[in-house]
């Protein structure tokens, strides 16, 4: 396993108390419960932003824990939910007068651990609601299914919500607004490798030379269908014919575009991928306001990429320029 | 079944699950993430750790405090759903200490009706439960041997079926042809429980 | 190939393309010399800050211009220093009053190609200086080789070059403050697997499932020597016992830390080295002022990671608090 | 050496050059980078590219233009290097036409002493030198096709050597075992050149 690690049972420990050592004054790190929480939480003039989900999708979720995004995350290990004490902790740890937002990306396992950490919190009278994100178009939603998974498209939530609870916003207030976000935000992933959990130490699933996944989640599950490795430009095309349809994004629209990397693609690959999805929404009448080329939702080392969209509007564009101070960052 | 024997199951159970962690966890990775085997060692470790502190004063109570224990610490799918299948077999059985065949199979029934409603899953949806409905039906009629044996079959089966629930559900039609990483671990769980349970009759 | 790319020649052009959509407003590309530039230099109260080397270390250089960094940088190809005419017109582009700065990072293409460029600007009236970078601990230093390479501490001298001109420093106060914090900085560097350049196709070298490179450079060229794999923190103590005496370091001395990916490893793993660098260091009485945990001069997608060290007075860690505004960020 | 010889000779540096792209390649990826390969070929290329338009007032001024887009337009260690032995040999035969076997001699001498100007390097050092320089030797004693045979010997000969420049340098003697890039290069560009002059003496 190419991986620097030691035990694999203390990979999350040993990167949060990273993570912490190195935000000395504005992160602490609890081990008991996987927490990390801003130095200054809670803060009894703003709703509290609480995240958890499995860890191995860093920078997600622990590392935007901060002024003007999330107020403390409690992942579970790799790619599990965290147990449902963990956010029961949490979510007392984060109590403020104006209430916890807790948000969680619809997966089973996630869903359930803070439906029931919910529940045991109210009981000790920590006001809190649930966000749920779905931005997922490979999944199609149906009576069989759990639903859309959320994945990259969460940062947007997490963006929007943490700036306007940081300007006063109630929770009622921030549940619109976070939906509002997810209402209109869209993403479609694609795995060129699988990745390699620390404790299994192999590739999740066999993928050959010249194949790729289409419509994987972040989970290192394989995804919609497999198929042939196609150009750069092709993948881009492929994704864009998956997700503007969907919402469906118009001429006419401005919108933030994100092309994330699942962890093992290296940056220089995604502006190839970017520069692509820039031209065909001009070509579509599509305006880019924001753009966002970086990783923020991974999969451990998986080679791939996801493509989202988010239609912009006043309100929503204005949280997303709100300046926030978290430990993904380059100063 | 008296509470030393409902111990002596619940602990055969997380001996299974921490011996087999590999095995669960790469079933869980054909068409799932592969984290089954190492959520479940994990939480049953944590039983472990605490064992001899359990309350004991009944198998109701038992059972209740196990379940608390897994689902407060194990993440992922498993922790709810294993917990809350503890949880509902206690209280089944509240208060009870030797357990009759028919308070073991109404436990399980309890526990069955736990998983469906957190999970909001029922039986052929390819999860655990198809497993542990057969195991159960076949306990009812028969004896343990037979059950394990109903669980094997039923768990194997699940290699033709499409998945419903759980992350499996994702991939579609691509989850047929490889069993479910939960109803196999039912499975293993029952044969283990059954051989213990034939050497054990035979030693006392 | 396991990437994201279309035709292999035209990898570098199609991401800088990709990089200046991104980036409107700020960023200007010139596509007949690779350059990517401030939308606002030259400024003729500044000197103007340069740097040119092999692409696939992104984001070094050309995600690192902007305000607080580089006014421009002009890559060659993959792993291949520009040629002289790059720098040449970059540097005529890029010429203020003031001045140019042309950094280089220690390899004798890069070296000889911003010699000759220089000296062409020159003769056309540009004001020029050179300012080389040589970090890499793993060369050694002698008769018989070009000296150390520069990798990925080259991050602080920009950072510390760019804040200094933002200030109105002139070009012989670059010069000091670039040898400065060059003459402080120390970097050690270490491969789990090999990098595949994309007109190549495959990886430059085969690695042993339980092998590493130790002591590796930036360009996936073979390291000082080939180990077995170790655990992480083993890993980290070996890269110290390396960088820590080459100083030295020592007791009571305030540094920055960086843990730098070198494309392929997921921040998380980053997290797990800087825990135990930050413990160790802490533990020889060495004190951690700044931490910088990310990718910042990688090798395509080679997983590895390098640890550097710059020893802080307040002049340099004034510098780098200083801000700036580039592409790689995650707003 | 009519000036037409001189553009032979030059366009088959650049068409080996081009179609050895991987070969070269793989061999700088043993203890380098891997992008000489690359380099040469895109750079030939572009020469290519403005081939007609390449002043040919004389061999000394065609092989000048031909160094200044080498130096301009190819990356990595190779362009400064391979330009400036081009220019040198053009300044060494400035204003002749035809080139007796002394001044072909001379001009590459003159390449030599540009290259270990510009790459601080010298015979020994495991470059392209290495190869180049017995080149030139033989040629000078001898014809051309002994000259190819000699710069093949020493580019395999390079194997046994330790590199003290370029980017093999930094790997000590791990270089060791392994033919250099450069050199090997050099010795299929001769071979090939010595070729087509077999040919084209036959044909004229
Ligand atoms: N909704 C559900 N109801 C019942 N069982 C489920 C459900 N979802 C998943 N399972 C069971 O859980 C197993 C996977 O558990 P685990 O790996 O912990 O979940 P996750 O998908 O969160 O990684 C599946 O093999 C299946 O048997
Ligand atoms: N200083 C030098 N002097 C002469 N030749 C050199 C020197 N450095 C490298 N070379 C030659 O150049 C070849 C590598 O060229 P190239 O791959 O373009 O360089 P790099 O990738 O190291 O910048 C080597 O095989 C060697 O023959
Ligand atoms: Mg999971
Ligand atoms: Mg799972
Ligand atoms: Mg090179
Ligand atoms: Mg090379």
């Amino acid at each position: 396993m190419k991986k620097f690690v030691n035990d694999p049972k203390s990979f999350v420990p040993e990167m949060l108390e990273g993570l912490a050592l190195a935000n000395p004054g504005t992160l602490k790190y609890i081990p008991a419960y996987n927490l990390i929480m801003r130095a200054d939480a809670p803060n009894e003039n703003k709703v509290s932003i609480v995240q958890g989900s499995g860890s191995g999708h860093e920078p997600a979720h622990v590392m935007v824990v901060g002024q003007g995004m999330l107020d403390a995350a409690c992942p579970g290990d790799v790619f599990a939910a965290p147990p449902m004490d963990y956010v029961y902790e949490t979510a007392k740890l984060m109590a403020s007068p104006k209430g916890v937002l807790l948000l969680v990306n619809n997966y089973t396992g996630d869903r359930m651990a803070f439906d029931m950490g919910k529940e045991m919190a109210e009981a000790d009278g920590v006001r809190c609601e649930i966000l749920t994100v779905n931005d997922d178009v490979a999944v199609q939603d149906s009576l069989y299914t759990v639903g859309r998974r959320g994945v990259a498209g969460n940062f947007f939530v997490i963006k929007a919500v943490g700036a306007a609870s940081e300007q006063g916003a109630d929770l009622d207030e921030l549940l619109r607004i976070g939906r509002k976000v997810n209402d209109v935000t869209r993403t479609m992933g694609v795995a060129l490798t699988a990745c390699t959990p620390p404790a299994k130490g192999s590739p999740l699933f066999d993928l050959g030379g010249d194949e790729m996944e289409f419509g994987v989640g972040i989970h290192g599950e394989p995804g919609r269908e497999r198929r042939s490795l196609a150009s750069a430009d092709q993948i881009v095309d492929d994704l864009l014919d998956a997700v503007v349809p969907d919402l469906p994004y118009n001429s006419g629209d401005r919108v933030a575009l994100m092309i994330n990397g699942l962890g093992g693609t290296p940056i220089s690959e995604l502006y190839i991928l970017y520069r692509r999805a820039h031209q065909r929404l001009t070509e579509r009448g599509i305006t880019i306001g924001r753009s966002y080329v970086n990783e923020y939702c991974t999969s451990l080392d998986m080679a791939g990429a996801s493509l989202t969209l988010v239609r912009l509007d006043d309100e929503i564009e204005g949280l997303l320029e709100a300046p926030a101070d978290v430990a993904i960052r380059v100063f | 079944m008296s509470l030393a024997d409902t111990e002596l199951v619940v602990r055969t159970i997380a001996d299974t699950a921490i011996e087999n962690e590999k095995y669960f966890g790469d079933l869980d990775s054909v068409v799932g993430d592969g984290d089954f085997g190492y959520s479940l060692a994990r939480g049953f470790e944590k039983l472990l750790e605490g064992w001899d502190d359990l309350d004991r004063t009944d198998a109701g109570t038992f059972l209740k405090r196990t379940g608390m224990v897994i689902a407060s610490r194990i993440g992922g799918t498993s922790g709810p759903l294993w917990g809350t299948a503890f949880m509902r077999a206690g209280g089944a059985v509240a208060g009870a200490t030797d357990l009759s065949h028919e308070q073991v199979v109404a436990m399980l029934r309890a526990a069955i009706e736990g998983i469906k409603a957190r999970g909001q899953s029922d039986v052929g949806d390819k999860t655990l439960l198809d497993a542990l409905v057969p195991f159960t039906d076949a306990l009812e009629a028969g004896t343990i041997t037979e059950a394990a044996a109903a669980a094997r079959a039923a768990a194997d089966a699940t290699s033709g079926m499409v998945a419903k629930r759980g992350r499996a559900a994702y991939t579609g039609e691509r989850s047929r042809g490889s069993v479910d990483a939960g109803a196999t671990a039912v499975a293993v769980i029952a044969e283990r429980i059954s051989e213990i349970w034939q050497k054990q009759g035979a030693s006392s």
